[in-house]
């Protein structure tokens, strides 16, 4: 298998062409927008929770990406969902790069963490929740 | 761009033996390196200048009275008369080192920017600039209260200079900056009309010429600019340098930029005084090696000539056009062939540029995916990216065979 | 500085072997280098690291999904954590490159102080210091109404830290900014002290280490500074690039300084957004193959070891300070042995310091002779110029020798 | 004869040590300083013409600098007096260089050419003689 099949698998291309929870919610509970500096590509995510105020009822995305950072994000909307907003705070990365299981060199590794980022802030503006690491520390002054 | 009557072909395969890059493959493949728009490969020759001059002549310039201070002082300022040929500047102390372009249209933001503008006056970009002549003018706009405005694209992607009477309407023109060549679309600008305007309007005319200096015959006093903004890195040089050519009527009246070691004439405490050009504007240790590998960059493209580059260029765009636009769904961006550098801008339907790149990448070929440092530009084209192939003269056609045959693999894979 | 406990000693003729400037003779004589604190020479390590990039590994950083792209950030950014760990910084999203350490202080002086400075503020520096650090401070108070003051030398050329009450009476304290070493009298200063003085009166630490780094170890948490400057062509590396260390928080709410491509979030015509740290302050194309080289001299010097490098000019400032204390009219400038670090300053009675430079160059000397870009301290020790001799960790005694040799015959000419 | 023999040769020295023209004149008719901004070193130069407002009568410079630019400056001295202000503005220098007849490398120039273009600055004052060429054009702007 050459490294493009290994990259583009099959799973990869199914969720790019068919993402699951793509959309808008409006209300949202909570609500983000990322962007990745390197590409220009837009991320936006839409939360809404349950009776409790915590556990992920319904979560969704829209925006424009290539086709690791839209399947990732996909994958991501069926990972989070039936979670609480502190389990996804603390959600290691590790977990959605196992799911997505292609090797990822540093700059593809942030189109495929561009929806989990984005998630994190949804949060972290809506419940407090801890922010991703590469945001804590100095440049959550940025965030605003 | 003069063409010279004995026109002298370029034979890539020649050259590209002097860029040792080349000597390896790329995930088993023969490597395509088709983003020299981003910066160029380097040849043996440079590395070795910049290699003998740290082994031979090395040590601080301008002020030792030793034999090594003499030689380094004369190989840098040997450097800057090189580039003052080839921009044909009047004078060599109108030559400013920095670190690249960027570096230099901030100097000229900051240091004739921030005290000439204000309220009322108006810098005019266009939607083509690159961020680095586009960001500095809007901060210095919103540090002096004056406007930006930009002049817009027609749909070939050239700029519709029908708009300008408009432009002029909205305030006092004090500064016109804009590329010569476009690094997203390759258009080739018409900087001289863009600079008589300008000077008609009262204004300056800045110029970024970065994409164009590369590939073609940049000469200031033809051209009628005021200041002119150039990389090394982007022509076969080391990173680390590049240079402003400024008026010498404007760099003497302006104040200085950075400030420090080398760029006075004496210090105290209640007073400091500005050394003369081009010093007041070179404060600390200069890029001393790198402007000697930069002044050797020129003695190469000199070499091979610059009319040939542009001709080899013009004629790899020519078939990167032609071949290019069979491929079905595909966009290309920018102007015919005739009036653009060898630059390629496209997308292909339902795929993204990371993902056309990186399919790419994995057939040994190397074009960038992005924005380009032109999220203007995208904003008007309507898409978030582009894919971008960029020539140079060791660009041989094997390697624009080699993208479309990746491109074909691109398309299967997302069939 | 701490002290290794198995301390491994430095053998200059070794280490002066990996120095190719040193394979020829000057005037017919071999060269005797005392140079070093205007700049150093190179190890063949640095510049085979610099063409391998150049050859195997070059493209345009950060934003390439290419293999040759990938390679390139790597090595940048590999480069910038080298420099953290050089400097113990917390974290390595505050190691900014820049060209040099005028540079990362004119940040600091522009992007801090036009934005924190007023009438009523106060910046203090040191008649000790470069003009480097002394002018861009000058320039910003001067444009933001902000005052200068000096905190003045005692006769053995060291700070009179007596005086810090009396300054802090002038006015608020915003701005205290030093140097670690005198490039003109070799004084270590007393830094930390200063560190605390500033926080006291609630300002920031500005730390210029250009000529420190090179000889010492330096540790911007142990020091308590607020921003660090460091120059690498100072220490075995190459021109063109030098690092800024500033306190994560105080950057990230920081403007930026250069604007352009690279540094942005994102660009829109109404709005643009800033990148993170360190990016923010990295406009336009990086200095990328001297970042390479800075680390590889930095891993240079690591090998050797900084302990060792300390230990070896100390050694022979003590010996220089020795033999040249014999010779009839001189006058020796600076501290004693124990607190300065391998720098002579002298002067020879009715002989101006360019004649004496002038004769050694003849005899295969170099030694600087001028104001070292400190006419303050000049105008304190009332002379226009000193001749100043500097060792690093290639310097052998016989050079020593060879300079107090050839003042002898300086002597002779103008007996 | 080495190198340094050549070039601190004995008229150098005598000049060095015995200035001619060393001093100031206090009024003068015209005045100018000059400075080595890589050395630090200055030089005053003043002159006094004669009945018609042209001739050189008298001029002395003061100053401190290397055996090179005081030396120079002394032989200067010699040169110009009696000569007019429109013919020192034009002096070539060259004249000057053949008469310290030294080997000089650019740095060390600086040094040799002070004193000359600090009196042409001087002239340039006083009676709008022609700047030296090294100031003419736009670093003019830079001496008020
Ligand atoms: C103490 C000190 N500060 C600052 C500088 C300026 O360094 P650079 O010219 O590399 O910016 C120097 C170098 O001469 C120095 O010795
Ligand atoms: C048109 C144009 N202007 C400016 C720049 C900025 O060049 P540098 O990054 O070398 O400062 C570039 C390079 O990308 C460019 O293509």
């Amino acid at each position: 298998m050459s490294e493009f099949d290994q990259m583009y698998r099959e799973v990869i291309l199914d969720h790019y062409k068919n993402p699951h929870g793509h959309g808008v919610l409006d209300p949202a509970d909570a609500q983000a927008d990322g962007q990745n500096p390197l590409c220009g590509d837009e991320v936006s995510i839409y939360v809404a929770f349950g009776e409790d105020g915590e556990t992920i009822d319904e979560v969704k995305f829209s925006g424009r990406g290539c086709a690791i950072s839209q399947a990732a994000t996909s994958m991501l909307m069926d990972m989070v969902t039936g979670k609480t907003a502190t389990e996804v705070a603390v959600l290691d990365k590790q977990e959605l790069l196992d799911e997505i299981a292609i090797p990822l060199t540093p700059v593809r590794l942030k189109c495929a963490l561009l929806g989990l980022t984005t998630l994190k802030v949804a949060l972290h503006k809506a419940k407090g929740t801890p922010l991703p690491d590469g945001l804590a520390g100095f440049d959550e002054l940025e965030l605003t | 761009m003069a063409v010279s009557t004995v026109a002298k072909k370029l034979d890539a395969h020649t050259v590209r033996a002097d860029f040792p890059i080349f000597e390896q493959e790329i995930h088993g493949k023969p490597l395509a390196f088709l983003d020299s728009a981003a910066s160029s490969q380097k040849p043996r020759q440079m590395m070795e200048a910049m290699t003998a001059f740290y082994s031979t002549s090395y040590a601080n310039v301008h002020r030792g009275v030793y034999v090594l201070a003499e030689r380094a002082t004369a190989a840098l300022e040997g450097a800057r008369e090189k580039v003052r040929v080839l921009l044909n500047a009047p004078d060599v102390r109108e030559i400013v080192f920095v670190r690249n372009a960027t570096e230099a249209i901030n100097l000229v933001a900051y240091s004739w920017g921030m005290n000439n503008l204000g309220p009322g006056d108006l810098v005019v970009v266009t939607e083509l600039e690159h961020h680095s002549n586009f960001v500095p003018w809007q901060y210095v706009a919103g540090k002096t209260g004056a406007k930006l405005a930009m002049i817009p694209l027609d749909d070939q992607g050239e700029l519709d200079l029908s708009t300008l009477d408009s432009i002029a309407a909205k305030g006092n023109v004090k500064v016109v900056a804009t590329n010569q060549v476009s690094n997203s679309l390759g258009t080739i600008n018409p900087v001289e009309r863009l600079a008589t305007w300008a000077h008609e309007q009262g204004g300056i005319f800045v110029l970024d010429a970065a994409q164009s200096a590369p590939h073609m015959t940049v000469d200031v006093q033809a051209l009628g600019a005021d200041f002119v903004a150039i990389s090394g890195h982007k022509m076969c040089g080391p990173s680390g340098v590049g240079a402003l050519w400024g008026r010498g009527s404007l760099l003497s009246r302006m104040e200085p930029f950075l400030t420090g070691g080398h760029m006075i004439n004496s210090v105290r405490l209640d007073k400091t005084t500005w050394g003369d050009l081009p010093h007041k504007f070179e404060a600390g240790t200069a890029p001393m090696a790198e402007a000697v590998g930069f002044g050797a960059a020129i003695d190469y493209l000199n070499a091979v000539g610059f009319d040939a580059i542009a001709a080899h260029e013009h004629e790899l765009a020519a078939y990167a056009l032609g071949r290019m636009s069979e491929i079905p769904g595909i966009t290309l961006y920018g102007p015919p062939a005739e009036r653009r550098a060898g630059i390629v801008s496209f997308n292909i339907d339902g795929i993204h540029p990371h993902d056309v790149a990186q399919i790419l990448d994995m057939n040994g070929v190397a074009i960038r995916a992005g924005h380009h440092c032109c999220q203007p530009l995208m904003q008007k084209l309507g898409v978030a990216a582009t894919n971008r192939a960029s020539f140079y003269l060791y660009t041989v056609q094997e390697e624009i065979d080699q993208l479309v045959d990746g491109l074909a693999t691109v398309r299967k894979v997302f069939a």
